[in-house]
């Protein structure tokens, strides 16, 4: 029992790393209708500049705010030269251009900054949790909880940001109806400057946490790979839904990958285990066939 | 205001005409149809019915379930409660696609033809329910499938002729005026050679003129082909000339039903949609 | 019957002169439409459908970009100045605001939230926000009582209203309307033309209708414009419209004889004598 | 006008005609490069192709194989199969009949160009990696698995361990971590058999690509508790795993990587937590492998070196890299030897200097490349010629041997291969060679 | 003046129905598969065939079947490669364990089985739309590889997993030779081709671009909705597995489950939609563009950097080409977000209307 609590425990933690990148998803796609693809490119990104900035002298906190800078770039870059362009474009269209966005990303990132895969400190030990592990045995990190405490904050800020003001008021517009918004004076391209700046800041965020533990490096790409079944389970435009559907799916998949493969083996034979690739988006399928529109989704308003 | 009692004169000398018109037997009955979405009523306990050969208008406010009736008829929305009894046979919930292999055909509030279609297959695949060759015989190009395929062009064609659309034919349905496309739609519904034919407001939308068109064609299909309409529709002038009967619903009951006359003097019907004015 | 007085046209407003416009570069929509709004009027602009009476509208208020429309020739003022290359929130925030058709309110916001919307480009103190909604919702009472529902969920009318009073929101000194009466239920219709009239009337704001329902229109507009496949045929002020023999056969279904019933309606008819 | 501009872009790119002819010249030998220098795995191929280019470079400057030149030209496959296959495609019209060997670094390119290449005569070099059955040199001429092949350097690993536990590792509990491919795939088959052997309980614990996640899977070690962990990742899940081992408290001293997971790549970003972490590798790392001193000097110093990131000279994968270089230059060395010095071989002589290879100590020390390769020698029957490795420990900034060249079990693996090679030849109909006769 | 359709009348409707109504896109037709079939063979290269003709048509034929889903039907899925994957491992399957079966029949149950497992993923396309469908559809595409890596029998205990396709023979005749491959895959892409052109114009075909148009309205009309999608998903996956048997089998030489991923799938989708989402012509288009693409800015990128004296180094024109790619994709869906296939239409269009400009 003991063990399995610890899996779960360690389940939910590393679901809130597949959150944040998911949370940048949803950022974008709330305001803006855009299945950003792009997102996990922008994560590596993000943490690529940072130790881009560390590697050239400047000290890690003025490195983030540089880095920060760089994504609201990026940002401005993307909308003013490519979203601005697409406007009323089919989804499809929008989602295939942000992976062109990604391919250019990927070439961009490295030739700015290199190749080489490097480490961030950020200061906060990777270990077990000495206090936990003496007295039940478990195995927490630090850093893990640190990590869903940024996430929680996050999220926290974002869904006061959304609900309450104006601003936010009108990146749900946006996100309702291009058009009509267009109609009543809100300026697209600030809007969506903004959000590719907080989803930017996000990925940010996103960068630092898993490029600590993972090194910086292109895999961080692959991030989003993660967050696409959270999306799935928790509705694309809902910022607790990335943040719930994070937790099943890190904790589902964590236990899964214990416990399912000794089952297969029994009935199969041979070895199971690396599910992990897969299961999550399995799961999220199942799930959507009991609802469509994801954990907290919003239901699609269609009238015959 | 006077312009208004002359109407009035008008719409019953319209009701005397129809008495000479074939008129049936109920082909359609619906029995204490009750509908919700998630705990919000839609329709309460309503039951009409329709008659062979008739024009039956549905009329009432927004909102008041008008669309959600046709939606029943045809198998989109399944009833909670209640029995529909089409053609003798009784049923509550159906696939809409069956009801359409039954003979029932449909035009929507927002136009729905296939966009990115051109109006001649539009118009084909309301023939779907009469075609019978697979998957196989249509990747041949030629053969039996093939032949059904000229076959149904040239009922196709027929209703094109009707109306009066062959300059259009190739052209896809997005870039037409709204006017055509309602008639298009129509068109698809009619290329189902359809028992029942359910329309919602067919006449939305458009000016005089337009509507004069439409109301030809509405009138022709029902005189000719003898099809039984149902219909939606708002110009109340529209309603008055051309239905036989007419249904009134109100926030999803029915507060009246009757000829055209007797639902327009219908203190009910005047207080909840007609306003004052009429 | 008749409300509207029909006014001088004094002050050129909103002029629109002679403009082209051009969809997906190849398909010719307006060809060359002029009109103009004089201040504190409202003008109705009549048609069939795909006569371009929708394209119009947006070429003012340069909607057309997301439809690969192009305005390829002709000036647009407002008070004075060109207002064809501004964009829409620039338009707002100088006064102009279109209805679109079809309403596009934001479904999945509250009707509330979608009033406060419409007042983006008006920067303003708490204080005057919530002035400003309850001055919509006394033109409005019934989006009060709907004020925290999806506007998803509402009905036609409603929908519309919250359309109209989300563009008044931006205190606009002129609307657009586009089909505000289409789809909706002839007592409903009549509701929203006459907070039309009012906010005319009592808050001088100027309106360029687009209307199918001739009949309506023509009721409340002082002055109108026909328009068909692209072109301007025929202009005059509200009565000399209605009195007009064409309009009254083709666009208000009325014969010499009076109101003429559908059912009479031949497959041949005259032409029209402005063809 | 945009559209047109569209039109001539999309035609000019249908209309890709440059497409060379035969490049080889006298006195020149081309090296097609089917190189990664993009994506997930580039920061890999950045100092692999770095090492190698540098070390041709090296020879040219020093006068080249009896005065024949070396060229290449770089075809970047992002380790994509279908890239890899056109990139080979194009490169080996431009080398014609006298192609030096390809290098194609992927396993994945490796199989898809086994076929290609023995049709084209063209040596396929998969040192370290690719089809190891391609051991077997009488089904396999133009395939070489030179150096080792995964099953060897597996057993080797065993062995190591069992001398660590004074000759048994009978009742122990060893872990296989792997990344969930071709390349994590092969090595299981003879662990099982050393499992069997050596009376050792075997955990198979596989990742799935690209394995930036190993939660679960260190859990599972924690759960299991066992005494050694061999591991076999690529890429970014090199690095997770040591963060993970780390959070889950696994000593890194009893973790023991493949020679693709053990390279600064793969410590130097997870910082403190690869300290004592142990790799199999068959060269050392550093600028004292008097070869790579003299590269930085020649090359460097004149401003020719072909690494972005001068840093990574005298890293692991740069030095194997080089290693590279040498056994592709001293094949057509040999080959030269037997077919005429100075002049351009075809790719059938170099296969056939591959196949007869003789790299002794006392070469490798003329080469200055000591240290850079065991000692190899092929023939038809063996194109693996070594098989050897050694291990190495990462003491948190440098990689240091640990061990002299510890040899797989021959007996056990190579009937592996040949019972495959034999399948393969009877699947696709190929008469195998005789190999008494192929001297 | 070449392209004038004045003059051609249409007698009956089976004249205006025919596969290529105009008669001088009859002509361009008929006159490019005759270049295909015998001019190319006489004087292309093998670089040519190996590594542009054979995978052009390859991908030509897995995008179709993407384009039958995504751009006829409606349904955006991103597991492609899956499907492919299925269909080689099924040919190999059935080449090794059928004694003697004719290696066509081969490719055509390939086909037959990914239609099966096509089917099976399809399945949820019943509840879910968009994006929701197409995250769903990556559960394929993870699902099928792990299964194939997992699942030794399926490549006959292979240590590795890589399967190696057997020789083609028809009728005892080898195709062995790039040319004969070239051949082989020319005929099957061109024959399903017409098929899904033939499809496309049939009953079959409207009843998927209604479902994708408005489910709603097709119901309505009498469009069982299950069966039209799951035919969208049988017949798309039937050519993405031929396509894998002939990605197996006439191009590769051997496979590995890995080498289907998503990468693939992706690229798949890009050249349906750079080509043109619901067109025949379009995956053709978008094949060679996509494919060529790279290639194009492989052997232009780096003689142009030296040309210009730039100090490139090989890693940096790799991550340009990766730059410019992406851009490129950007630039097409911003400048023609309807595809190549349509910015060809236009062109024939102004063609017709030519010297006029509208």
């Amino acid at each position: 029992m003991q063990f399995f609590f610890e899996a779960l425990i360690g389940g939910l933690l590393s679901g809130v790393m597949y959150s944040l990148v998911a949370l940048g998803f949803v950022l974008i796609y709330k305001a803006s209708g855009v299945f950003n693809f792009a997102q996990g490119a922008m994560v590596f990104f993000a943490a690529l500049t940072v130790v881009g900035f560390v590697g050239k002298g400047v000290p890690l906190p003025i490195a983030i705010v540089l880095a920060f800078g760089a994504m609201v770039l990026l940002g401005l870059a993307t909308e003013r030269f490519v979203l601005r362009k697409l406007v009323g474009q089919p989804p499809i269209s929008l989602f295939m251009a942000t992976i062109g966005l990604t391919f250019f990303i990927e070439g961009l990132a490295p030739m700015l900054w290199g190749d080489a895969v490097q480490p961030i400190e950020l200061g906060i030990q990777d270990e077990p949790i000495p206090w936990l592990l003496e007295r039940f045995d478990i195995v927490v990190s630090r850093f893990d909880l640190v990590a869903s405490g940024i996430a929680a904050a996050l999220v926290v800020v974002l869904a006061i940001f959304f609900q309450k003001t104006r601003i936010g008021r009108a990146l749900r517009a946006v996100a309702d109806d291009h058009q009509a918004a267009l109609s009543i004076g809100i300026p697209l391209e600030r809007i969506w400057a903004i959000v590719w700046a907080v989803a930017g800041f996000v990925a940010l965020v996103a960068g630092l946490l898993w490029g600590s533990r993972n090194g910086v490096q292109f895999a961080l790409t692959f991030t989003a790979l993660k967050a696409l079944p959270v999306l799935v389970l928790g509705g694309f435009d809902s910022v607790a839904g990335a943040i719930v559907g994070g937790l099943i799916i890190g904790a589902s998949e964590k236990l899964a990958e214990i416990y399912l493969p000794p089952l297969m083996q029994a009935g199969f034979g041979g070895n199971f285990g690396g599910i992990e690739g897969w299961f999550p988006y399995v799961l999220a399928l199942l799930f959507l066939l009991v609802r469509p529109e994801g954990l907290f989704g919003e239901r699609h308003i269609d009238r015959v | 205001m006077t312009m208004r009692l002359n109407e009035l004169q008008q719409v019953g000398d319209a009701v005397a005409e129809t008495a000479g018109r074939k008129i049936g037997d109920v082909i359609l009955s619906l029995e204490h149809i009750s509908l919700a979405f998630g705990g919000v009523k839609a329709l309460t306990d309503i039951s009409f019915d329709v008659r062979e050969g008739e024009i039956r208008a549905i009329i009432g406010p927004n909102g008041a379930g008008k669309s959600s009736m046709l939606n029943v008829i045809n198998g989109v929305y399944h009833p909670q409660e209640g029995r529909i009894v089409f053609h003798g046979r009784e049923r509550r919930a159906m696939e809409p696609h069956k009801a359409a292999r039954q003979g029932i055909a449909r035009t929507f509030q927002n136009i729905a033809l296939f966009k990115g279609m051109s109006v001649l297959d539009n118009l084909m695949t309301g023939r779907v329910t009469k075609m019978h060759h697979g998957l196989f015989a249509h990747m041949l190009g030629f053969g039996p499938g093939r032949r059904e395929e000229l076959a149904h062009r040239q009922k196709v064609e027929e209703v094109i002729d009707f109306l009066e659309i062959q300059h259009i034919r190739k052209t896809p349905v997005g870039r037409l005026p709204y006017g055509l496309q309602k008639r298009v739609e129509l068109g698809r519904a009619l290329a189902a050679e359809p028992s029942l034919l359910l329309l919602d407001e067919p006449m939305a939308g458009m000016n005089v003129e337009e509507k004069e068109d439409m109301c030809r064609f509405i009138l022709d299909v029902n005189d000719q082909m003898g099809t039984t309409i149902v219909l939606i529709e708002h110009d109340m002038g529209v309603v008055m000339d051309i239905s036989d009967r007419v249904v009134v619903l109100d926030y999803g009951k029915k507060i009246g039903d009757g000829v055209p006359a007797e639902v327009k003097a219908n203190p009910d019907v005047i207080k909840a949609y007609l306003g004052a004015g009429h | 019957m008749s409300n509207a007085q029909p006014a001088p046209a004094t002050e050129r407003y909103l002029s629109v002169n002679n403009i082209e416009v051009i969809y997906d570069h190849v398909i010719l929509v307006l060809k060359g439409v002029s009109l103009e709004v004089p201040k504190g009027r409202i003008v109705a602009l009549l048609g069939a459908n795909g006569a371009g009476k929708s394209t119009t509208l947006k070429a003012i208020s340069n909607l057309l970009g997301a439809e690969r429309g192009d305005v390829t020739k002709g000036s647009i003022e407002f008070a004075g100045t060109r207002i064809d290359r501004l964009t829409p929130a620039e338009l707002v925030r100088r006064g102009v605001i279109q209805v679109m058709e079809g309403r596009h309110c934001f479904g999945h916001l509250t009707i509330e939230e979608n009033l406060l919307t419409g007042a983006f480009t008006r920067n303003g103190s708490r204080k005057q926000l919530a002035d400003k909604l309850d001055k919509v919702y006394t033109y409005f009472p019934r989006l009060k009582q709907r004020r925290t529902s999806q506007a998803g969920y509402t009905s036609g009318g409603e929908q519309q209203m919250c359309a109209i009073g989300r563009a008044l929101m931006a205190e606009p000194e002129m609307i657009l309307l586009d089909e505000p009466s289409m789809g909706l239920a002839p007592q409903i219709v009549e509701e929203i033309f006459e907070i039309v009239r009012d906010l005319n009337q009592k808050e001088g704001v100027s309106f360029l209708l687009a209307e199918q329902n001739t009949m309506v229109a023509l009721r409340y507009a002082h002055f109108g414009y026909i328009l068909e496949s692209g072109r301007v045929v025929m202009e005059g002020d509200a009565e000399t419209l209605r009195n007009n023999e064409d309009v009254k056969e083709f666009y208000l279904g009325l014969s010499s004889t009076g109101r003429k019933s559908f059912r009479d309606v031949k497959h041949y008819r005259r032409r029209k004598r402005w063809l | 006008m945009k559209r047109i501009a569209l039109a001539v872009a999309a035609a000019a790119t249908l209309a890709v005609g440059s497409i060379g002819t035969a490049h080889a010249q006298a006195k020149e030998q081309f090296f097609p490069i089917l190189s990664y220098r993009v994506g997930p795995y580039g920061a890999n191929g950045q100092s692999l192709f770095g090492g190698m280019i540098d070390y041709l470079q090296y020879v040219n400057m020093k006068g080249g194989v009896n005065g024949v030149m070396m060229t290449w030209e770089e075809c970047e496959t992002e380790y994509n199969n279908a890239k890899g296959v056109e990139c080979y495609e194009r490169l080996k019209g431009k080398a014609g009949a006298n192609s030096a060997p390809v290098f194609p670094l992927s396993t994945g390119i490796s199989y898809a160009l086994i076929d290609k290449s023995a049709a084209d005569k063209i040596p396929l070099a998969m040192v370290g990696y690719g089809r190891t059955d391609a051991v077997d040199g009488s089904v396999f001429p133009f395939a070489f698995t030179m150096v080792g092949t995964y099953q060897m350097q597996a057993t080797a690993i065993v062995k190591y361990l069992k001398d660590q536990n004074k000759g048994s590792l009978a009742g122990k509990k060893i872990a296989y971590m792997y990344h969930d491919s071709a390349y994590g795939k092969e090595p299981i088959v003879a662990l099982e058999a050393e499992a069997r052997v050596n009376k050792f309980e075997l955990v198979q614990i596989p990742v799935a690509h690209p394995g930036n996640e190993q939660g679960a899977q260190w859990l599972k070690v924690r759960q299991e508790r066992p005494d050694y962990v061999i591991f076999w990742g690529w890429g970014v899940m090199n690095q997770t795993a040591l963060k993970a081992a780390q959070k889950v408290g696994f000593p890194r001293e009893k973790m023991i990587g493949s020679w693709w997971a053990g390279s600064e790549e793969d410590t130097v970003p997870a910082g403190d937590a690869a300290k004592g972490y142990m790799s199999a590798t068959w060269n050392v790392a550093g600028k004292d492998v008097p070869l790579v001193a003299d590269i930085e000097k020649v090359v460097y110093g004149a401003g020719k070196g072909n690494l972005s990131d001068k840093s990574k000279l005298g890293s692991i994968l740069y030095n194997r890299g080089v290693s590279y270089g040498v056994l592709a230059v001293e094949a057509i060395r040999k080959a030269q030897e037997k077919y005429g010095k100075g002049k351009t071989m075809s790719g059938e002589q170099i296969a056939w200097a591959m196949e007869n290879l003789d790299l002794n100590d006392a070469k490798l020390k003329a080469l200055g490349a000591t240290g850079l390769l065991p000692p190899i020698k092929t023939s038809c029957e063996d194109h693996e010629g070594s098989g050897k490795i050694k291990l190495q420990q990462w003491d948190g900034t440098k990689w240091v041997v640990k061990t002299d060249w510890i040899d797989g079990n021959r007996q056990l693996v190579h009937p592996l291969f040949k019972a495959s090679a034999a399948q393969f030849a009877k699947d696709k109909g190929i008469t195998p060679r005789d190999c008494k006769k192929a001297m | 003046m070449l392209y004038r359709e004045a003059g051609q009348f249409k007698a009956s409707f089976a004249e205006d129905m025919q596969i290529f109504p105009i008669r001088q896109d009859r002509i361009a037709i008929g006159l490019l598969l005759a270049f295909a079939f015998f001019g190319i063979p006489l004087f292309a290269s093998e670089y040519w065939f190996s590594a542009i003709l054979i995978p052009f048509l390859i991908f030509a034929l897995a995008a179709l079947g993407l384009n039958i889903l995504t751009g006829y039907c409606g349904q955006l899925s991103l597991g492609t490669a899956a499907f492919m994957a299925v269909g080689a491992y099924a040919a190999y399957n059935f080449q090794l364990r059928v004694e003697g079966i004719p290696i066509l029949v081969s490719f055509v149950l390939a086909g037959f089985t990914a239609a099966a497992v096509g089917v099976l993923f399809g399945l949820p396309s019943l509840r879910i739309k968009g994006f929701y469908l197409a995250v769903a559809t990556l559960a394929a595409q993870f699902f099928i590889v792990w299964v194939l890596t997992k699942f030794p029998w399926l490549s006959n205990n292979s240590s590795s997993g890589v399967i190696s396709a057997q020789k083609i023979q028809i009728l005892g005749f080898s195709f062995d030779t790039p040319v004969s491959k070239y051949l082989l895959v020319l005929g099957i892409v061109v024959v399903m081709a017409l098929a899904a052109k033939n499809l496309a114009r049939s009953g079959t075909g409207r009843a998927w671009m209604a479902v994708r148009d408005m489910d709603v309205a097709a119901q309505v009309i009498g469009i069982p909705l299950m069966h039209t999608k799951l035919t969208a998903f049988a017949v798309s996956s039937f050519y993405c597995g031929v396509a894998g048997a002939l990605y197996a089998f006439c191009y590769l030489g051997s496979v590995e489950p890995d080498g289907f991923n998503l990468d693939l799938s992706f690229r798949i989708l890009f050249m349906v939609i750079i080509g043109g989402v619901g067109t025949v012509l379009g995956s053709f288009l978008g094949a060679a563009f996509i494919l060529l693409l790279p290639i194009f800015l492989d052997n232009t990128l780096l003689p142009t950097a030296h040309a210009l004296g730039l100090p490139f180094s090989n890693a940096t024109v790799s991550h340009i080409q990766f730059m410019v790619f992406g851009a490129l994709i950007m630039f097409f869906l911003i400048v023609e977000p309807h595809g190549l296939a349509r910015l060809w239409q236009i062109t024939k269009e102004k063609l017709r209307l030519w010297p006029f400009p509208h």
